[in-house]
């Protein structure tokens, strides 16, 4: 059913566990659904330079969760707004249609990450920054 | 890797003596069973023979035996046939909360046709209250279904009480056996069922088989149009192959049921009190003791189910899970929410089934193993934040 | 007594490559395909290995095809499911007079709920005329069900031409092409339908197991509620096995169908002229060119089906009859009827129909045996006063 | 499907073909359901002497023609016609269910010969037996 990567990154998922003062902390995802997701980030001069995860959820939240946390480390606000579903799905090898909403949450936990960062963090770049959120750009293909 | 097979509710291997049973008729005596010449007759009398060992598995007549292609065929023959054969004296149906997809997505088929559906609700152990029963019966009524033991939670339900209002008002009474028949005593009188329905695979037989048993007369439309087998009930050539499987299955069922009962038993007490007392805030689903001697469903909390049967599959031990992720919908089993489960614990449930291959030893690695699967996933959870894993 | 076989159409004997293939699938790769443990994925990735070797013999899209218990399964599916699911379009469905059972009784069945059926008739040959059907449509009508070739005469039917005047007038187009897929090229997109339904048993497959084509987009109710099984258009777990074998029957069928086909015209039109120049008042029922390369029917006149038939088989020779008497009914084949038959006539046919295993020295023996049975049973006839025997 | 007694029956049926100068006939059956049966009978001081049978049909119908053919041999007339279906179907060992309208046209061709013959020879006793003759007995028992 999922992809060698998936399962990879489910059996041994990168960040995951708690993080100490996170400067932005995303949460998705509802128990009906069975998939909640946490994820953390640090962030310095517009750069995530850290992130870890806590998920509750099936084999393709986690992998989605640890993949989507291991893109982003390194990379500006900006840059990291733009990573799509798809992207974290492809990375990890395609998902089956049936859990390409696993990769939406991820996506959805990030952005969230970096909205809780900025309404923290208001100085700087904020407006342009929270457009770019507010755009969707995930597919949720079949 | 040697692999720990314990998803029995989901499907049997075929037992090596069925297969063997099955072989000769799908090359030699490969005949069609409606042809008068040699061929055909020795597969007819090989579709009867397994008729009769089917009917006396269930202490069923063999005219009342009619093969279908599965439980799901059974369930839809049974419901649709006595609604639509029923047409005139009403359009009301009883049913469970709890019961097998086979049966409500058919409701909910007949529903849209007109008819009238009353789901009953089930106590925190998924039990139907026999009373709940005759409270729904209008005069409207034409079948309530009631499925023997529940497939998810193993629930026994008390279907001899409900087949009694059934009997006393008149109206046809079918259960779903799928999940007991070959496994629990099944006698068709005693449980006063109009009509019950079996499948082949659930015990050891066959996919791809299954039976409608049809009390003499019992008023049923045809599900399956077209030729005349089956005494006009049931069209299509007959599986020949599967049904003689099917009926060797039967045979083989029957033949040690009470031994394999207790010996099933002992390992289901060992496995939930096993998980119960090494896991904590772990929590049985279903009926103690009124419950298949196969079924152990758990629910742990913070964890989700999926991940929890995948980290097994991993070191090669299959079971399955009530979360919504397994199932290719979003919602949580509606079993586990119609006995009162949070979606959260809907979600995080496990289901072990065991069966005639399964040996002490699997159960202890299970025992072994499962506390540190979900150890490492609570350390991953977020709902775990006030509670020290494992 | 080595017996000869003569009536494939009545189902075939499985292909022992068939039944290998299969094996693995009872009791080792036993799994079911919904879970997501190995021994469901092994399972599930036999199913669409399977999916692919069918869907490629009738040049369809992998996705369009949906396993059945069988053809009167994919019959009763196409039927139903396009006329419930067009209800608010209309209500009238066009077929013709010499369909299967399988069909007829779906559309009796939907005659009682409402809808209007148009039996069309038949030429003499069996051959339904485009014309008429294009007739036949009403702004209520939601579909067009013509068998590709008929099981009893063999007649091939010009699926193409009705293709055309579905597709014109937007019509849903159904046709049954159990006695041609595995037989004669079959292409969904050349024939232009949107339903076809196949059967294993008789493609060397094994019984139990068919197949409806559907084409991407057309609007089906399912048949068989429950489960998400075939992507929620088929309920009940699949039977691997026997949809494996339907595979691998399905793959053999299509790597010699044109050396096979000649090969069988040969022997056909062999056993045709023999019994026409042997026996007087003898006559071909079906199309002497636009017939399925195995068909032979033949009307003996003055003489009953069922009683030639058995005295074949005390002989060892298998075929069948459309005579009522065989089949339970009093009525004679309503296909021989269709193409103009008397009673008397349609019930002394004889069908013989040739498949992979039949020989040359086959016909030969039955070219010697038939006029001596023939011969006797006239002697005996109150119908042949005015006629010298044999 | 069919008992031994009958296959022995059809394949060697006895008193088939025609006979000369018949005393009574009777012709029964019809062609839409396939079973067309003649029998003929000698008759000599209210004795069936002699009793021969054509017959249009399927295995139960030449059998039961035949059965009956034998059955009636040396009876007398009102004998005869206490012969029913059911006596027939069970001196062949049993005939499937759907198979028993075959044995009662046996009797019917039986009792229509023998009333053919009171027709032709109507001094003796005719009333009687034409009476005996009328009363339905035979049985489609399933
Ligand atoms: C209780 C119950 N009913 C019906 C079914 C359907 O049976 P089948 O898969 O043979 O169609 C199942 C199993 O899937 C079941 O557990
Ligand atoms: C033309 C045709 N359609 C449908 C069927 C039914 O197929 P099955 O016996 O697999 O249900 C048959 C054979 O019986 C057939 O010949």
């Amino acid at each position: 059913m999922y992809s060698e990567k998936v399962m990879d990154h489910f059996n041994n998922p990168r960040n995951t566990g708690d993080m100490e003062n996170p400067d932005g902390i995303g949460h998705v995802g509802n128990p009906v659904c069975g998939d909640i997701m946490e994820l953390y980030i640090k962030v310095k001069d517009d750069i995530i330079t850290d992130a870890k995860f806590k998920t509750f959820g099936c084999g393709a939240a986690i992998a989605t969760s640890s993949m989507v946390t291991e893109m982003v480390k390194g990379k500006s606000l900006a840059d990291a707004l733009k990573i799509s579903n798809k992207a974290v799905a492809e990375a990890l090898g395609g998902l089956p249609a049936i859990k390409m909403h696993c990769s939406v949450l991820a996506e959805e936990a990030l952005s969230s990450a970096i909205d809780d960062y900025l309404k923290k963090n208001p100085t700087r770049n904020t407006d342009a920054l929270r457009k770019l959120h507010k755009t969707p750009h995930h597919e949720e293909t079949e | 890797m040697q692999r720990i097979y314990l998803d029995y509710a989901a499907t049997t291997p075929t037992d090596p003596n069925v297969v063997q049973a099955m072989l000769p008729y799908f090359h030699d005596a490969f005949g069609n069973p409606s042809a008068i010449y040699s061929y055909g007759q020795e597969a007819k009398n090989a579709l009867e023979e397994a008729r009769g060992k089917v009917a006396r598995l269930i202490g069923a007549r063999d005219e009342e035996i009619i093969f279908t292609s599965g439980g799901t065929e059974a369930d839809n023959f049974a419901l649709k046939g006595a609604a639509y054969a029923n047409q005139k004296k009403g359009n009301h149906i009883i049913t469970s909360a709890i019961e097998h997809h086979a049966v409500l997505e058919s409701c909910k088929f007949l529903g849209k046709m007109g008819y009238k559906i009353t789901y009953l609700p089930v106590d925190k152990y998924g039990l139907v209250d026999p009373d709940s029963v005759k409270k729904a019966i209008t005069d409207k009524t034409i079948l309530i279904s009631v499925m023997h033991a529940n497939n998810e939670i193993g629930t026994i339900q008390p279907i001899s009480e409900i087949g009694k209002i059934a009997k006393e008002a008149g109206i046809l009474f079918h259960s779903d056996a799928v999940q007991t028949a070959g496994h629990i005593p099944v006698n068709v009188n005693e449980l006063g069922v109009d009509l019950l329905s079996m499948s082949g695979h659930k015990l050891y037989g066959p996919k791809g088989v299954g039976v409608l048993y049809t009390r003499k007369g019992s008023k049923l439309t045809p599900f399956m149009h077209g030729g005349g087998q089956e005494r006009g009930r049931r069209a299509s050539t007959e599986n020949v192959p599967g049904i003689v499987g099917l009926g060797q299955a039967a045979e083989l069922a029957g033949q040690d049921l009470e031994g394999e009962t207790q010996r099933l038993i002992g390992l289901r007490d060992k496995l939930i009190s096993g998980i119960v007392q090494k896991v904590d805030r772990t929590h049985l689903n279903g009926h103690p003791v009124k419950r298949l001697p196969n079924n152990v469903n758990i629910s742990v909390e913070f964890v989700e189910g999926e991940s929890m049967c995948l980290n097994m599959d991993i070191v090669g031990i299959c079971a399955s899970t009530g979360s919504a992720c397994s199932s290719g919908s979003l919602e949580a089993s509606h079993v586990l929410l119609a006995i009162g489960l949070e979606h959260v614990q809907a979600h995080g449930s496990l289901r072990f089934t065991l069966g005639k291959w399964t040996t002490e030893e699997e159960v202890e690695k299970v025992l072994e193993i499962l506390p540190r699967i979900i150890g490492k996933l609570r350390a991953m959870s977020p709902l775990t934040k006030n509670l020290s894993p494992g």
